[in-house]
């Protein structure tokens, strides 16, 4: 079980979060003048890699707000956690790990 | 007779506390304090059990949680009745109390004479393997023969048969320091850990009391004390500290990811008195800042022919029995040994009295001082000897030994007499929670063991589970791994071994038994085989042979087989590979892992607030997800069928009244709340008036349905929006991801009232006249309140949200009340609506009602691919709008092509005759298997208003197919039916505006 | 190769097993093969052993990373069944079960195919609409299943409790007689066996780093760990790797990979005749021929390539399993651990062709690949050695996720796969 | 028009009795009125409190005034405990101090059932489930938190040194209360 650090709440155990699958695949802003391939591609391509990986979790459980976390896959090591909108860190080697927002932060 | 093992003096039993276990059924004296194992071996039974696929006679190797052959069923509290036995007790384990009852195992038709013994006899064909080249034909008799055979000869004991009589509790913790073991390094780590009394720390171990290895060490010294005050202040010291918690009874037995540690603690096994509502054992989920693992080491055995003989068995469990239990394995022991530990050993015993003579592998030479000292006693050694094989059967009698010349041959024998072996090839740390925290392990040649290498986890090693045997080095390792290094003054200990694989033999390999993995019957032999046929990879060999896969996970065996492995191969050790350890570290029972998830609180159970008023009803009730709705209300004498078609009739005919509480309701609230339910829903509602009502249909952003409910409008900026009851928090999900992901700039905000307002319908002619007296601020005429509006008041006095829709036809009006009077108004509804003909209706008649309407139910209709046009229901989807979620989807090739399935209805020939749900549609059963199938039935009902059966199906191509006659599968083979369009009663559809 | 047989083993026996050969070669790559097959489970081999043997394509390589049969081929629960919904799926499966009734036989390697029956239960009202549909689409695609009684359901399986009182009472079953359990490994090792004597080379602790290219865009070969090896085709087969190896080839996947985890319990007497599935309560359990309990555990949330899960979700599974067999809690877990299993959005496989000439994948198993193992490899050579996809699997194109013609049995049934 | 009058009566899905297991005291909480309360944090900070509920509160505290609790559960959302008798006025005192805000007021007063725990191991019972660290340190008194307990999700509000209040929705509360009188069973007695 993980511990995941929410943006809003802090270090948290998994089973208070929903996994949403890869980040930053926006939808689309017409997805009318998307083709077959194109709009497949949106829907069910994914990167899946081992290494790295931006992911969107729910704090569902808990303050119920959407965000963004970086993780290694292998190792399964959180790197860090952002905010639902905001581009994804630099994931590069040697990336510190975020430090865990303290329960009473303001957002 | 009794006890005649038993040492005089001496042990850490209490002799104050005489108690009796039995063993097949013949009572056995011991003392408080006692395992199963100390017991056996003081009454002097070391024949306990059968191996697994020979079924050898077995005896106990060892005196901890690593022992594979003394495996016993224990009934652990006979006098509360059944469920208290399990199967695969480790003798060495279990604490004795008075009252055991235990039993061997896999024998038959006794442990002395055990028919199963053919096998062994049959040992030169059942090597490894044996069973992938044979047993092939004839085909059939692998299922009826040869597995059977296979199946009764394995297994060990036997399953509990029935529900278990404990209980078993959780536990999440969290501490800043963790420190696994507590012998001398997690001691000395746990005492430097907790030394800042801001740090929270737990201690735990496997054993009953804490101190490890020192509980059985009489001569060592630690800074000038006894090594067992060492322990004891120490103890004392934790004990004193308030942020410490010392937890024996508990193994450590899975490290997880994000220093997640889970523990199992006994907790009433070992209790004589526990209370009846005592868990049995406790999991304890430990989330730590930091892990310390001092998980100390386990000792090999020696590979030789014979080696799994009873009384045999390793050399330091030799010295716990007659250390810490007063135990003497046997009068004449015999210790062979490749390292200097034996020696400490083998003085204990000499010192208690035991007669004992040493065989060491290592040429004289190459021992250190250990020799001398215990020469110096008086004790025979033989240096450069090896051990060729072991005499004796259920016991062991003798230990044939050879010297080997210094060009390795071996010389002549010499068989020493003996009823008890200790035999030690060195050790092997422990290393196993290590390696299940992903840490990568390094191979260190001069230790000729695995040890932790790289951590990947907040985790570090202290004492022998990372390779150190010196006392004082281990000690001042735990305070060092503690956080605090300070200088540890100890008398030294014997330390030092030459790997031993498999001892020189003069006989020829190809016969000789030695064995590895004594629970799985795996022999040098065996391996060799494997690696003969090509399995080279250690886990090739593992899955092969089988070995280290038994319930001791092959914590005495891995290091023979890996190094025999490498020998064979001509490579080193860390080439051939090793296991990557996985939990559980000992077994776990299933009763542990699960807690309290069992009987009522196994999952929630939903009712809703008119549960117990449908229960006083006697209706018969079905889950639907987490819920349990009423199903149907049977009278005196009633059936189903009969019920449902009561329930049916009164509806159309006077009115019902249903139970709707489940149905998922969401308040949609804000400024962009219509634009928010634009983007969510296929249709529009922008408007749409406030008091008005809408039915809405929601795909999935693949284009296929995903729920669909009725959707007031009560205020500009408020919907209050209904969801079916499998989908309600699935909808709130979707909402809340697309809000807060997709669309963050509406100011929109969605919160869950499912559970504030129960509902209940009333459906049917007369429901106005039912509710009118009790409804007040709403005006009920049906000109201002008509059909799909919603009206805000009050109904005997309590607030609702009054909706007029009908799911039935009919006209009907869906109350929602809060909660907690929901019972109190349903009942004054029911006591004016029984003057007017009314009855309670459950699930099963509101599918029949809808059914007859051709309205659908997302779940029966729809299955998750199935689109709005499937349906027919395309004028719900808004050509207008030029984006909401699924839309693009709706585009794809395959779903505007042809030949998709669409909704139907089907009237079977014989209306009598009610469809199977679930069947399927062909165009004439004539055709050969595998039939090209058109369509299947969703839903099936008899319908009491239309009286006949009635059916609604998806059908390829079905609407352009109204009027055909198909084939629909029964139980028996076809029938045939007609498809007609989905609606069966009042096609028309004016009813509901009554 | 050496035939097994009774009298071989015997003859064996009396000659100390010193005559028993190697079950495959340990071979160096050859400069170029026919082709490639990339990665080693059952899946794979059983690729290379039909391309061998229906095809007569034997200058073949089997790729793999660690060790064959090392992935989820060693690490999966060993069911098999056929009785899927659709055509398309029970078309592939059924493919397969018939391989598996006489593929000890054809390959002369006991893989202990045990026809014990695989009961799924049903716990509601839309379960039992659930599974008569199956029961009416499987016998109409001559796949057998039949509907069994509560009652019916326990004297199949007697540990089976029909207490009403329990959360989810037993409602019925659908059982497919003919599905049952196989020893997972032994599929892995005698393909292998088979594959190795018909000439490929099966080549372990190998990594496939890339793909060469022609001119043209079609296959040129393989850059491995172990040098370049030329192949005209290559047919990646890499499970819960092959979003990665695909990636290392320049093309993204509709893949995911999920941690899914199992555990046997210690070997007890046989006490559980058959396989038990319920999807109502997450678990699936059977017992193996050594005794052992083998139970099956639901995939974490996250994509994971660590093979290790959550211990949450163990607990999940046991409280499942207990409810429906309560006389177990006292068992013991003996042994767990974890895969990774590659899920596609309609948890259907995808085997056929890429956008790349001479590239072949085969791949989204999800939970459900060890039962298709046979079948697997079987169409997977024919789309190999032919160019064009059987029959079989032609639905199961990568397309499907352009066109949307989904093959999406768990929407459809809700039925753990 | 008969009977519009008559009030129809409440009835509570726990029983009002307490359970006392060893130290460990579980008590269901009579009716009060509840509203989740929406608004973006800008708004809350901004107003502060509104109806004498404070809504300037870090993220998972609680604030308590008279009679009125408000719970910061999450950015922007608070749960609102006040007197049963006043939930009109108090939903109408909360929208008129919004006034033209945004911000949504939803009475759930109903959804919720509140049990309060108590006891020197409260915290061990409600870790029998609850996965959090439930230390003072680590989770001080007013601090409050939606959570989960075994299957079920609850807040999470501790209201002293020994002293919980659980909320749970209405259909999980017998799940809630059985599982923490189940847990309590452990500091019954060790001895029979």
């Amino acid at each position: 079980m993980l511990v995941i650090t929410c943006p809003n709440c802090g270090d948290r155990p998994e089973l208070e979060f929903r996994c949403g699958g890869e980040a930053h695949i926006a939808r689309p802003q017409t997805p009318a003048e998307l083709d077959d391939g194109q709009w497949g591609a949106f829907l069910f391509t994914r990167t899946n890699p081992k290494g790295v990986h931006a992911e969107r979790w729910i704090h569902q459980h808990g303050c119920g707000r959407w965000f963004n976390a970086l993780r290694d896959t292998v190792s399964d090591r959180l790197i860090a956690t952002y905010p639902m909108g905001t581009p994804r860190p630099d994931a590069g080697a040697g990336a510190a790990p975020s430090s865990p927002a303290s329960p009473t932060s303001q957002p | 007779m009794s006890q005649t093992y038993r040492l005089p003096q001496g042990g850490r039993i209490d002799r104050s506390q005489p108690l009796t276990v039995r063993f097949n059924g013949k009572a056995l004296q011991g003392y408080r304090g006692d395992t199963l194992a100390s017991i056996l071996l003081a009454n002097g039974q070391h024949l306990v059990g059968r191996s697994f696929k020979y079924h050898r006679p077995r005896g106990i190797l060892s005196h901890g949680s690593d022992e594979p052959s003394a495996l016993l069923s224990v009934n652990w509290r006979a006098e509360r009745g059944p469920g208290f036995t399990d199967p695969n007790n480790r003798a060495s384990v279990v604490e004795a109390r008075e009252g055991l009852e235990t039993r061997s195992q896999n024998h038959w038709p006794s442990l002395e004479f055990d028919l199963g013994a053919v096998n062994d006899l049959l040992s030169p064909i059942f090597v490894a393997g044996f069973y992938y080249k044979t047993f092939m034909w004839p085909r059939k008799f692998w299922d009826s023969v040869y597995e059977p055979v296979i199946r009764a000869a394995a297994g060990l004991g036997k399953a509990p048969e029935v529900p278990d009589g404990d209980r078993y509790s959780n536990r999440h913790a969290h501490c800043d320091v963790l420190v696994v073991g507590a012998g001398p390094a997690g001691l000395a780590a746990a005492l430097a850990a907790s030394k800042d009394g801001a740090a929270r720390v737990i201690l735990a171990d496997e054993g009953r009391e804490p101190g490890g290895a020192l509980l059985h060490d009489l001569g060592s010294t630690i800074d000038g004390k006894p090594a067992s005050d060492w322990v004891a202040e120490a103890v004392a010291t934790l004990d004193a500290r308030e942020n410490v918690v010392v937890l024996p009874r508990t193994t450590a037995f899975g490290y997880y990811n994000h220093n997640h540690v889970v523990m199992v603690e006994r907790v009433a096994d070992h209790r004589v008195d526990a209370a009846a509502g005592l868990p049995r054992e406790r999991l304890w989920q430990v989330r730590a800042g930091r892990v310390i693992l001092a998980t100390g080491s386990h000792e090999r055995p020696l590979v030789f022919a014979n080696n799994d003989r009873p009384g045999i068995m390793l050399a330091e469990s030799v010295r716990v029995f007659v250390n810490r239990y007063a135990v003497a394995p046997g009068r004449r022991i015999v210790f062979a040994t490749s390292g200097a530990s034996a020696y400490t050993a083998a003085l204990d015993a000499r010192r208690a009295g035991i007669d004992v003579t040493l065989v060491d592998l290592r040429l004289e030479e190459d021992c250190g001082p250990e020799l001398g000292e215990l020469r110096a006693v008086g004790v025979e050694v033989l240096t450069g000897h090896t051990v060729v094989d072991a005499t004796g059967r259920k016991r062991v009698t003798g230990l044939v030994v050879a010297p080997i010349g210094r060009d390795g041959r071996v010389g002549a024998r010499r068989t020493l007499p003996c009823d008890a072996v200790g035999m030690s090839g060195g050790w092997t740390p422990a290393v196993h929670l290590f390696s299940q925290s992903r840490g990568k392990l390094r191979f260190d040649v001069e230790l000729d063991a695995f040890v932790p290498g790289q951590s990947v986890q907040a985790e570090t090693s202290a004492g022998a589970c990372r390779g150190l045997y010196d006392l004082a080095a281990v000690v001042a390792d735990g305070f060092r791994a503690g956080g605090a290094e300070q200088p540890v003054e100890a008398s030294a200990s014997r330390t030092g071994f030459q790997p031993a694989r498999v001892l020189p033999t003069d006989a020829d390999p190809a016969k000789v038994r030695a064995f590895i993995d004594f629970q799985n019957d795996v022999t040098a032999k065996d391996i060799k085989l494997a690696v003969r046929e090509g399995f080279e990879s250690i886990e090739h060999v593992k899955r092969y042979t089988t070995t280290g896969m038994a319930t001791d996970q092959g914590k005495t065996s891995n290091m023979n087989a890996l190094g025999l492995v490498a020998g064979l191969l001509d490579k080193e050790i860390p080439a051939v590979g090793t296991t990557t350890f996985r939990p559980p570290y000992t077994p776990v029972t299933f009763g542990a892992l699960i807690g309290p998830s069992r009987d009522a609180l196994f999952e929630p159970v939903r009712k809703t607030a008119l549960h117990q008023w449908a229960e006083s009803q006697g209706a018969a009730f079905e889950n639907v997800a987490l819920w349990k709705r009423a199903w149907y209300f049977p009278k005196a004498g009633e059936d189903m069928h009969r019920a449902v078609s009561r329930e049916c009739k009164a509806v159309r005919e006077t009115v019902g009244i249903f139970d709707a509480s489940t149905l998922g309701k969401i308040e949609v609230v804000g400024p962009d709340a219509a634009e928010f339910m634009n983007r969510i829903y296929t249709n529009a509602w922008t408007k749409l008036e406030p008091g008005r009502c809408r039915y809405g249909l929601m795909l999935r952003e693949d284009g296929y349905v995903m729920d669909d409910g009725v959707v007031a409008r009560l205020a500009h900026d408020r919907f209050h929006v209904t969801t079916t009851t499998g989908g309600a928090a699935r909808v709130l999900q979707h909402m809340e991801d697309y809000l807060q992901t997709e669309w963050p700039e509406l100011d929109v905000f969605l919160t869950s009232i499912t559970e504030q307002w129960a509902v209940i319908a009333l459906q049917g002619p007369k429901a106005r006249e039912v509710i009118a007296p009790f409804v007040s601020d709403i005006d009920l005429d049906p000109a201002a309140f008509p059909h799909m509006a919603v009206r805000t008041g009050y109904i005997c006095g309590v607030p609702t949200r009054l909706f007029r829709v009908s799911f039935t036809g009919e006209l009907g009006y869906e109350i929602n009340v809060p909660a907690d009077y929901a019972e109190s108004v349903w009942k004054t509804l029911w006591e004016r609506g029984q003057t007017l003909g009314m009855v309670p209706y459950g699930t099963e008649t509101m599918h029949v009602l809808r059914a007859e309407k051709g309205y659908i139910i997302v779940g029966q209709e729809t299955d998750g691919t199935v689109s709005p046009d499937d349906l027919g229901l395309g004028g719900l989807v808004s050509k207008v709008k030029p984006d909401f979620i699924g839309k693009r989807s709706l585009a794809r090739p395959d779903l505007v092509g042809s030949g998709r399935k669409q909704l139907v209805g089907l009237l079977g020939k014989d209306p009598a005759e009610v469809l199977d749900e679930g069947a399927q549609i062909v165009a004439t059963p004539d055709q050969p298997v595998p039939m090209t199938m058109i369509g299947h039935v969703t839903s099936s009902y008899h319908s009491p208003n239309c009286g006949r059966s009635i059916a609604m199906a998806m059908l390829v191509d079905g609407r352009s197919r109204i009027g055909e006659t198909l084939y629909v599968t029964t139980p028996s083979g076809f029938t045939t039916a007609t498809v007609c369009e989905p609606v069966f009663f009042e096609p028309k559809g004016e009813r509901f505006n009554a | 190769m050496r035939r097994f047989s009774l009298t071989t083993l015997v003859k064996q026996a009396m000659n100390a097993h010193a005559g028993w050969e190697r079950q495959w070669r340990n071979p160096e790559p050859k400069a170029s093969y026919d082709a490639v097959i990339v990665g080693g489970g059952g899946h794979g081999l059983a690729t290379a052993y039909y391309l061998a043997k229906e095809h007569g394509l034997t200058n073949v390589a089997v790729l793999e990373r660690g060790w064959i049969g090392g992935g989820n081929t060693g690490r999966n629960t060993t069911i098999v069944r056929s009785n899927y919904l659709y055509d398309e799926s029970a078309g592939l499966y059924e493919h397969a079960m018939k391989l598996w009734e006489g593929l000890s036989q054809d390959l002369n390697y006991n893989v202990m195919f045990s026809q014990r029956g695989v009961l799924m239960l049903a716990h509601n009202v839309h379960d039992v609409q659930s599974f008569k549909r199956h029961i009416y689409a499987n016998r109409l695609n001559g796949v057998d299943n039949e509907w069994l009684s509560a009652e019916e359901c326990k004297a199949f399986c007697p540990p089976l409790t029909l207490d009403p009182n329990i959360r989810y009472p037993v409602m019925g079953g659908a059982l497919q007689r003919r599905g049952g359990t196989a020893r997972h490994d032994a599929v892995a090792w005698g393909y292998a066996r088979g594959a190795d004597a018909r000439g490929v080379d099966i080549i372990q602790n190998c990594e496939v780093l890339g793909l060469k290219r022609n001119r043209d865009g079609s296959v040129a070969g393989v850059e491995t760990s172990r040098g370049f090896i030329g192949a005209k085709r290559v047919g990646v087969v890499a499970a819960g790797h092959t979003s990665v190896v695909m990636n290392r080839f320049g093309l993204r996947m509709p893949l995911e990979s999920f941690p899914l985890q199992a555990l046997v319990s210690e070997p007890v007497k046989p006490v559980f005749p058959c396989v038990v599935m319920s999807n109502a309560v997450h678990a699936y359990i059977s017992q193996s021929d050594k005794g052992e309990l083998v139970i099956g555990a639901g995939t974490d949330q996250y994509v994971s390539y660590s093979q290790q899960g959550g211990i949450h979700i163990t607990n999940h599974t046991l409280d499942a399993i207990c409810e429906l067999f309560p006389q177990f809690t006292r068992m013991r877990m003996l042994r767990s651990w974890g895969g990774i299993v590659d899920v596609t959005p309609d948890r259907s496989p995808i085997i056929g062709k890429t956008e790349v000439s001479g590239l072949y994948v085969n791949c989204g198993w999800g939970t459900g690949g060890f039962k298709a193992t046979p079948g697997s490899g079987h169409v997977f050579a024919h789309t190999i050695a032919t160019g064009e996809p059987h029959k079989i699997n032609a639905p199961f194109a990568l397309d499907r996720f352009r066109t949307g013609r989904l093959i999406d049995e768990a929407a459809a049934a809700a039925v753990a796969h | 028009m008969l009977e519009t009058g008559r009030l129809a009566r409440r009835a509570a899905v726990l029983p009002a009795a307490s359970v006392t297991r060893g130290a460990v005291v579980i008590r269901p909480l009579g009716a009060q009125s509840r509203f989740s309360l929406r608004t973006r944090p800008a708004t809350a900070e901004a107003l502060g409190t509104v109806a004498g509920f404070t809504l300037a509160l870090p993220i998972n505290r609680m604030s308590t005034a008279g009679e009125r609790t408000s719970l910061r559960l999450g950015p922007d959302e608070w749960l609102l405990i006040g007197p049963e008798a006043e939930t009109d006025e108090l939903a109408e005192a909360v929208s008129a101090e919004f006034g033209e805000r945004v911000f949504s007021l939803v009475d759930v007063s109903h959804r919720n059932v509140g049990i309060e725990i108590t006891g020197r191991n409260a915290a061990h019972v409600l870790n029998a489930g609850c996965p959090l660290d439930l230390a003072e340190a680590a989770f001080p008194v007013g601090m409050a938190t939606r959570t989960v307990l075994g299957k079920a999700e609850i807040v999470l509000a501790r209201t002293g040194v020994d002293a919980w209040r659980v909320e749970c929705w209405r259909s999980f509360a017998t799940y809630v209360h059985g599982f923490l009188g189940e847990g309590a069973l452990d500091f019954v007695a060790v001895t029979g």
